[in-house]
């Protein structure tokens, strides 16, 4: 295995050795380009991370991110395009502010905010797009799985 | 649901990571799934052979795609399942290449589990996937073309020739953009201009393209095939009259640095680039109103009669000076002169001395005016009461408008202030004189001690025969000042001191006096008091008292140096107590010392006495001068005239008092200032009310609308020269003892020249209407007007092309700064035979033919310092490559050096036309330049490290010139602003796709052709127009548009008409229906399918189409 | 809204008028039930004396307690399925989130008109008569 | 002329006056005219007896090893903030650049845990609180927050004398995009003397050439040193100026030592003596020649300027 792979996995092996599963929106414009871009480039990433294309993070609701982890997810992100950049002038503003209020709804019921977050990058920077998913990977499997009642 | 899934292998990509019969196995067992299928190629023609027979022959309503990335081949299944009657929304697409098999090479195992994952997430995704609706817009057929250079005359042309209606939108005066300024082009050397003038004669001639110039677009909404585009024209203020025969240019006064020929040479206000622009009419370049306009009361053009002086053209100067003053050389001497304080160059040294120049022209023309008397055309008379500045300047312009006017003065003299208020020494009675003597001689009658109220009424007047009065009585007597002991023998009032002074009455004064008030009533009282003291041979001891300090006292600035030179002494900060007297007589003056406290109303800082801080100063005679008050006599026999506070009281906008037929102005109805030239300007606005008011209708504005100052910017005063004002003579201080001979002298001609070319020509066209006299045609319309114009076009093409970056950002390269380091342009103006120098390489220090030359190549282009581009500008190289060519061949012994970082010759025939030049010894070196360092001489030390040899040169040089690269120009930012468009690096318009839609932009029915889009030459930039023709067409020719797919839409019976969507909606493409229930109405053509509205819709009554809820959560619960 | 002398006398001769509030206008009582709230703002736009506006905080009970079959059913489940405890206390809202906004209410400034109550789609303001004592009460101090 | 140097926000107290080696021993009237300066435009500021050398001159000497000056530098950083005053105010334009590069380098881990490590010696830890705060500026940046003061404060007037500016590489060239005004035409010296009614040189030939000091150049090569300090003289002459202005003791000492002996060997005439910019400023603003400006210590004979300006006679401080 090389390196890169080593290294995903071993961040993989969680203390109850369960595999994670991270729901991630992704922006037609920017995130799924340079998601697109990342896989041309053969970068190696952990297979926690489960991708949903939506023409632009302003199209995510709060209902889409409690679901997702109501129904197995233990984390869920979203990747869009960089403030001021967005196809759709102020789609990724809406969403920032969307995850602020979901982030703020799950502290108050004492789950931990670091499950939703979101991350901008820009349509050509695959670097950025592979280190938000390498970092929610790595923040969501130091966490234990979420229990469901 | 009958689901057909369908894997590719996509040549090893993914079957070689993913075990596809296994993911087959595990897509078997979703519900709804009734084949599968598997390919080396499913975007291939055998994967769609598979597909259609798939749903043939197991009637399959829905498919699933487990490939590469949707973005990648999502359009090519989309058109299959629509060309199948399925729907571009029956497919959904599994991403096993770039979502799994690549970024998962390493883990197989993990890899399968995830790929099952996908597909079946596509499968649940397809179960809730709907057909959607899509409707229709039918498509103007006509282009908004951008930009009128190279590129938008090829493109006009090309769209004009396949039947489309073209509007050509252009910000300058004339079609033809960068390359009419070039001379030859490469590598062929042919002309620039033999290429582009058929161009442009064909864009003119042909009936299709309707040319707008001087026109920017300000708005663009609406959907593509139904753009709704705003233009605005700028006024040209020449009619289509105008045959192009120059004469307005010699006749025009004011020159500037020209836009086209890049500063290297000069154009006159009135101007048209080249010989054959298109249009051909000339342009008059009218900024606005000039700051001196601006400021003045009366609204001479100050810039005209300065521009004309400039020229030493004074007959013209002096008519500008006194069409609207008939007291030129009065104001020239006496005048507060706002102009001055408003004047531009006061920023950079000292403002001009507009009022000295109007007395110079005015002192050397209007002694030879001769004016005649003008016919009376109206039967109406009118009367004028006072013979001041204000009332002789109503008669002088009710004469001129043909009217018969008599001034009734009640002094034996006519001039009001001007005459008794202004001793010799400032304003001497000949030129007074004179100035009312021109008035006089247009007819206007002069009735002198004649006094309202005493020897006749107003009502007596309007009985018999005047049917409109005039007040102009101005403020004749000094205001009452309650200081104790004012009555004590030995005190005077300065208005009437001066009056005795002016009138040549005896007068006598006192040894020590003083004087209280700091106007400039106080300061001539006082000054007029020295001379008289040193013409009875008595030492002067006049001591000048004021509230407040120097820079609040309302008198000249340098009126009260010449006071001070002439020995007054003079008390700030101390306020009059009280006269103190002995036996009946002044003996001294008590004052209270004050600080200054805070702004009163009249917006200078109130004096605030300072407890106990009493002082006294001896004095046998005090003046008291503080301010001015009105004479009403005139009210007798003159009901509804009310007067308060010393001012008659009018309706601001026709001068009317509460008496009709009676108008006042001037000093005693003050609108502005109590200043002379207020007077005048009050004057000139009552003649105009009253012509009104006898006509019986709105003739002539009485106050003209403000016109938008226009000042230079702050870089163009950064670059002007310090200098210094050219000072007036002054009488020296020995001669003034005890004379009243003038104290300022005038200019001479040269001075006045000298001073004139100061002037910083604010607005361009100062409105002096030289060109207006000189036009044979008759062509030049002043008052043109901006206008607005709305049309309808089906699409856009963007061709604004670029700017050369600006090189002084390149400070150690010396441009700007040394007049002999310029750029590639520049140069092509000096080669062009159709350019100032006639084709003759004329250096610009001092027009010698340089024989050393270097040429600096990357100026501002592969630059990755703060101040320059990191793109390379593509044509320098050849650019300079050619006019080291034409130099060599024009000037054969010339040595020209080429400092280059890579030469690139990338075009066809570019690099056999690079061995050539080198064949002809042009010298090349591959350097790095350090400076480049002025020599007295105007020759250039030039620095630059040999790269090859690594020898550092340090040579001399004659020129220097600069391939400075190209930037997007500023009208390429604004229609990127106006039309939304996204800009790449250095502001250049980013394409849809870098290869497969070069010409496209991220807005459909927006195209982009030319240097907009990127540095390029021009076989490049041709190529480009014709192929954003060409999409224009295509887009244009199938007659309608399909509204798209993925647009939001709202079920109308759980809309609750909230409003939150209308209000969040980034392209306010959903509007609430009115009436009692209201519900949201989404235009199809102006969504563009974001969503946001869709997330925030608290009813859940919006969806978009193809990203519904259930579409959406299907993916997350697999 | 007081009555005129001739509404007065009207009023009297109705058998079952809706008897006057102790403020003297026929009015009734507003009872919210914010849990079927779906944060349109309707009722806020809709009340002529300000006594119901949008608030910059939300509570998340709301959502907690919002039964299975209303508009944020799906919401509160999922809320309610992944809540470690009851949730305490509200939360700021950012100003872009419109929908999630707990109403305030001043009743003070609630004349009782049930404007609120017939512009909000899901039954959260409701409108309810003044209990008879009240009348009684009002009819002597009229 | 309206100055070109663009404003910036006005530092008002939090400041640490950075001890330079070369001024304290060769120039210390730099050092007192700043403080006096200071004290005029009112900028709260400290003298911190803990804050040690910058160890640019050995850096630069090549004699240090650059974990060395990053230990020392990140100790003089936490130092400053614990001293309450973040804001150092270098007087010579190496240790500016030479800090700022360590600023720098200390954002990359493990520079940051290497020297934290030797800092941990001494109880000190250079932490992200320490790197938020500490702030690198040159003490003309400071005053020139302040310039709008200084026309109240003139007290001789400079009107006729033509002053240029030597930019110090230092600050100009090592962190170009941080220089306050252009980095290829620095004009903060002689902005700050307008209003006393110098007159400007603005950009000149060979403007940005070297003073020729080059720390190690100046012995290790001494002919080519002297013969940059030559070249810059005369382009410096060819200008008429009668003051040059500096902001860095390294080239006043290589100017102000060399200048009467490249006369005597080139036998060329370069009639301008050279000060630092705060010197002749103070000397504007009224401060005394010796006791605050410290000409004493110039090699080059400054009378006829101090003559010229008036700040011979009894001038009220």
């Amino acid at each position: 295995m090389t390196s890169a792979a080593a290294e995903n996995t071993r961040a993989t092996e969680t203390e109850d050795g369960a595999e994670r599963k991270i729901v991630a929106f992704f922006c037609r414009e920017c995130a799924y380009a340079a998601a697109d871009a990342a896989g041309n480039a053969r970068v190696s990433l952990p297979t926690t991370i489960r991708s949903v294309l939506v023409p632009c993070t302003g199209r995510v609701s709060p209902l889409h991110l409690l679901k997702a982890l109501a129904d197995g997810a233990d984390g869920v992100y979203v990747a869009g395009c960089l403030e001021g950049q967005c196809h759709y002038r102020e789609g990724n503003l809406h969403a920032l502010d969307r995850i602020e209020f979901a982030r703020a709804l799950l502290e108050s019921v004492g789950v931990e905010p670091e499950r939703v977050q979101m991350f901008t990058m820009s349509a050509a920077d695959s670097p950025k797009f592979v280190a938000a998913a390498r970092k929610m990977h790595e923040t969501i499997s130091s966490l234990p799985q979420l229990e469901r009642r | 649901m009958r689901c057909g899934v369908f894997l590719c292998e996509c040549g090893g990509n993914i079957s070689g990571v993913l075990d596809l019969d296994s993911l087959a196995d595990s897509a078997r067992t979703q519900d709804g799934v009734v084949s599968i299928s598997r390919n080396q190629f499913m975007c291939g023609t055998e994967g769609r052979r598979m597909i259609e027979q798939a749903v043939e022959e197991r009637g399959l309503d829905r498919i699933v795609i487990g490939a590469c990335s949707r973005r990648f081949q999502g359009p090519t299944f989309e058109r299959i399942t629509r060309e199948l009657r399925l729907g571009e929304n029956a497919v959904a697409f599994g991403n096993l290449r770039e979502g799994c098999s690549f970024i998962h090479r390493d883990e197989p195992a993990k890899a399968q589990l995830k790929a099952e994952k996908i597909v079946a997430a596509a499968v649940a995704r397809a179960r809730f996937q709907s057909d959607l609706p899509r409707g229709r817009t039918f498509l103007h057929r006509s282009v908004l073309v951008v930009g009128g250079g190279i590129a938008g005359i090829t493109a006009a042309e090309e769209l004009s020739g396949a039947g489309i209606d073209v509007h050509l939108i252009e910000r300058e005066q004339s079609l033809g953009g960068y390359m009419a300024r070039l001379s030859k082009t490469f590598p062929t050397e042919d002309c620039a201009m033999c290429s582009l003038a058929p161009q442009l004669t064909g864009a003119a001639l042909d009936p299709r393209i309707r040319i707008h110039t001087l026109t920017d677009v300000t708005e663009i909404s609406g959907p593509p095939g139904e753009f709704r585009v705003k233009l605005r024209q700028r006024p040209r203020f020449v009619s289509e009259a105008c045959v192009g025969c120059d004469d307005c240019t010699s006749a025009c006064p004011v020159s500037v640095s020209s836009e086209f020929e890049l500063g290297v040479a000069n154009r006159k206000a009135i101007s048209r680039p080249f010989a054959n622009a298109v249009p051909s009419l000339y342009a008059i370049d009218k900024r606005g109103s000039s700051p001196c306009k601006s400021a003045c009361p009366a609204g001479t053009s100050a810039q005209g009669y300065v521009a004309l002086v400039a020229e030493g053209r004074f007959d013209e100067a002096y008519r500008v000076a006194s069409e609207l003053n008939p007291f030129a050389s009065v104001c020239g001497r006496i005048c507060t002169h706002p102009c001055e304080s408003a004047c531009a160059r006061g920023e950079v040294d000292q403002p001009l001395a507009i009022a000295a120049l109007k007395r110079f022209v005015a002192d050397r023309v209007g002694p030879e005016t001769v004016l005649e008397k003008v016919p009376v055309i109206h039967s109406e008379k009118v009367a004028i009461i006072g013979a001041g500045p204000a009332g002789l300047t109503c008669a002088r312009d009710l004469a001129k408008l043909g009217y018969q006017t008599t001034v009734f003065e009640a002094l034996p003299v006519a001039g009001g202030m001007l005459k008794v208020g202004i001793p010799d020494y400032r304003l001497p009675k000949d030129v007074l004189r004179r100035e009312i003597d021109q008035v006089t001689a247009l007819g206007v009658e002069l009735e002198l001690g004649q006094r309202a109220g005493k020897d006749f009424t107003i009502d007596e007047l309007l009985e018999n025969g005047y049917r409109a009065v005039f007040l102009a009585v101005g403020l004749q007597k000094s205001s009452e000042v309650e200081v104790p002991g004012a009555e004590l023998e030995g005190t005077e009032r300065a208005v009437e001191f001066l009056r005795r002074l002016n009138l040549g009455k005896p007068i006598s004064v006192g040894d020590r006096v003083v004087v209280i008030g700091g106007g400039d009533v106080a300061l001539d009282a006082a000054r007029s008091t020295i001379r008289l003291q040193r013409i009875s041979g008595r030492e002067p001891n006049v001591t000048l008292v004021y509230r407040r300090t120097r820079e609040e006292m309302p008198a000249l600035g340098e009126d009260v140096e010449h006071a001070i030179e002439e020995g007054l002494k003079i008390e700030f900060l101390v306020a009059s107590l009280e006269i103190v007297g002995e036996k009946g007589r002044v003996s001294a003056l008590k004052l209270q010392r004050c600080k200054l406290g805070e702004t009163d109303s009249s917006g200078r800082r109130r004096p605030v006495p300072i407890e106990g801080d009493v002082t006294e100063i001896e004095a046998d005679s005090v003046v008291l001068a503080i301010g001015q008050d009105i004479v009403c006599d005139f009210l007798e026999g003159c009901e509804d005239v009310s007067v308060e506070k010393g001012q008659i009281q009018i309706d601001r906008d026709t001068l009317m008092t509460g008496k009709s037929a009676v108008f006042a102005g001037g000093d005693a109805a003050a609108t502005g200032g109590w200043t002379a030239i207020e007077a005048i300007a009050a004057g000139t606005r009552a003649a105009r009310s009253i012509h009104n008011y006898l006509r019986g209708e709105k003739l002539l504005e009485v106050w003209p609308a403000k016109v938008a100052e226009a000042r230079p910017s702050a870089e163009e005063l950064a670059r002007r020269e310090v200098g210094q004002r050219v000072p007036a003579p002054l009488l020296d201080r020995s001669e003034r003892r005890g004379s009243w001979d003038e104290v300022v002298g005038g200019y001479s001609e040269a001075e006045a020249i000298a001073e004139a070319s100061r002037c910083l020509a604010c607005a361009v066209c100062s409105e002096c209407e030289a060109c207006v006299r000189a036009c044979p045609a008759g062509a030049i319309e002043l008052d043109q007007q901006e206008e607005i114009e709305e049309l309808a076009v089906g699409a856009i093409i963007v061709a604004t092309g670029h700017k050369e970056f600006d090189a002084r950002r390149k400070i150690p390269l010396g441009f700007g700064r040394f007049s002999n380091v310029v750029t590639q342009s520049q140069l092509a103006r000096l080669l062009a035979p159709s350019g100032p120098t006639a084709g003759e390489l004329e250096r610009p220090s001092d027009g010698t033919v340089p024989k050393k030359i270097f040429m600096l190549q990357c100026v501002g282009s592969r630059d990755c310092t703060s101040s320059g581009n990191e793109h390379c500008s593509a044509i320098c190289c050849l650019f300079a490559t050619l006019h080291a060519s034409l130099i060599k061949q024009h000037y054969p012994d010339a040595d020209v050096t080429i400092g280059y970082t890579d030469l690139r010759a990338p075009g066809k025939a570019h690099e056999e036309y690079y061995r050539l030049v080198q064949e002809r010894g042009v010298r090349y070196v591959r350097s790095r330049t350090g400076e480049v360092m002025g020599e007295p001489d105007g020759s250039l030390r030039v620095r630059f490290e040999d790269t090859v040899t690594r020898r550092k040169n340090e040579e001399l040089f004659d020129l220097v010139v600069l391939s400075a690269g190209l930037e997007a120009s500023a009208g390429t930012t604004e229609i990127a602003h106006v039309a939304g468009l996204q800009q790449g690096s250095a502001g250049f318009i980013k394409e849809y796709h870098p290869k497969l839609k070069p010409v496209d932009t991220q807005r459909a029915g927006i195209f982009v052709a030319g240097t907009a889009q990127g540095p390029k030459n021009i076989p490049d930039t041709i190529a480009q127009a014709k192929a954003a023709a060409a999409r224009v067409v295509s887009m244009l020719s199938a007659g309608f548009v399909l509204t798209p797919a993925q647009v939001a839409s709202s079920d109308l019976a759980q809309c609750i008409g909230c409003g939150i969507c209308e209000s969040i909606c980034p392209q306010s493409a959903v509007t609430l229906s009115g009436g009692d229930s209201p519900h949201a109405i989404i235009d199809a053509n102006s969504c563009r399918g974001c969503g946001i509205c869709v997330a925030e819709c608290p009813s859940g009554a919006m969806t978009l189409g193809g990203f519904s809820d259930e579409e959406i959560l299907a993916e997350v619960m697999v | 809204m007081p009555l005129t002398a001739r509404g007065e006398a009207i009023f009297e001769r109705l058998p079952n008028a809706a008897p006057r509030t102790s403020t003297g206008s026929i009015g009734c009582q507003i009872v919210r039930h914010e849990e079927l709230c779906i944060g349109c703002g309707r009722c806020a736009s809709a009340c002529p004396t300000g006594a119901t506006s949008k608030g910059d905080m939300f509570d998340p009970m709301q959502l907690y307690s919002a039964p299975p079959e209303s508009r944020r059913g799906a919401l509160g489940a999922a809320l309610r399925t992944i809540a470690r405890h009851q949730p305490s206390g509200s939360i700021a809202v950012p100003d872009r989130v419109a929908a999630f906004r707990t109403i305030v209410f001043d009743a003070a400034r609630c004349i009782g008109c049930g404007a609120c109550a017939r512009a909000c789609p899901t039954g959260a303001a409701e409108a309810l008569p003044v209990p008879a004592a009240e009348i009684a009460s009002a009819g002597m101090n009229g | 002329m309206a100055p070109t140097t663009p404003d910036i926000p006005p530092v008002t107290g939090g400041v640490q006056l950075f001890r330079s080696c070369l001024v304290t021993t060769e120039y210390p009237g730099v050092e007192s005219a700043s403080k006096w300066l200071f004290d005029r435009f009112d900028v709260e500021y400290i003298v911190n007896p803990d804050q040690t050398c910058c160890t640019g001159l050995g850096y630069y000497s090549d004699l240090l090893p650059f974990p060395t000056t990053l230990g020392v530098a990140a100790r003089n950083a936490c130092v400053a903030v614990e001293a309450g005053h973040p804001i150092q105010s270098y007087l010579c334009s190496t240790c500016y650049a030479i800090n700022k590069k360590s600023r720098n380098v200390l954002e990359v881990p493990e520079f940051r845990k290497e020297s934290n490590k030797a800092l941990a010696k001494i109880g000190r830890e250079y932490n992200d609180e320490v790197a938020g705060t500490i702030r690198h500026m040159h003490t003309l940046e400071i005053l020139w927050s302040r310039h709008h003061s200084i026309p109240g404060l003139i007290k001789r007037r400079l009107d006729g004398i033509k002053v240029a500016t030597h930019p110090a590489c230092h600050y100009c060239k090592v962190f170009p995009n941080e220089v306050v005004g252009d980095a290829e035409n620095f004009m903060i010296p002689e902005d700050l003397l307008e209003p006393t009614g110098v007159i400007k040189t603005g950009n000149y030939n060979e403007k940005t050439t070297h003073c020729g000091a080059g720390f190690r150049q100046r012995f290790v090569n001494p002919s080519i040193s002297v013969a940059v300090t030559r070249q810059k003289l005369r382009r410096l002459a060819e200008e008429k100026i009668d003051v040059c202005v500096h902001m860095c003791p390294n080239c006043a000492l290589q100017f102000d030592r060399h200048h009467s002996i490249i006369e005597q060997s080139a036998n060329e005439e370069y009639p301008f003596v050279h000060l630092h910019t705060q010197q002749l400023v103070a000397l504007a603003l009224g401060a005394d020649p010796d006791t605050v400006c410290g000409v004493k210590a110039h090699s080059q004979n400054v009378e006829p300027i101090l003559e010229r300006i008036g700040a011979r006679e009894r001038a009220v401080v």
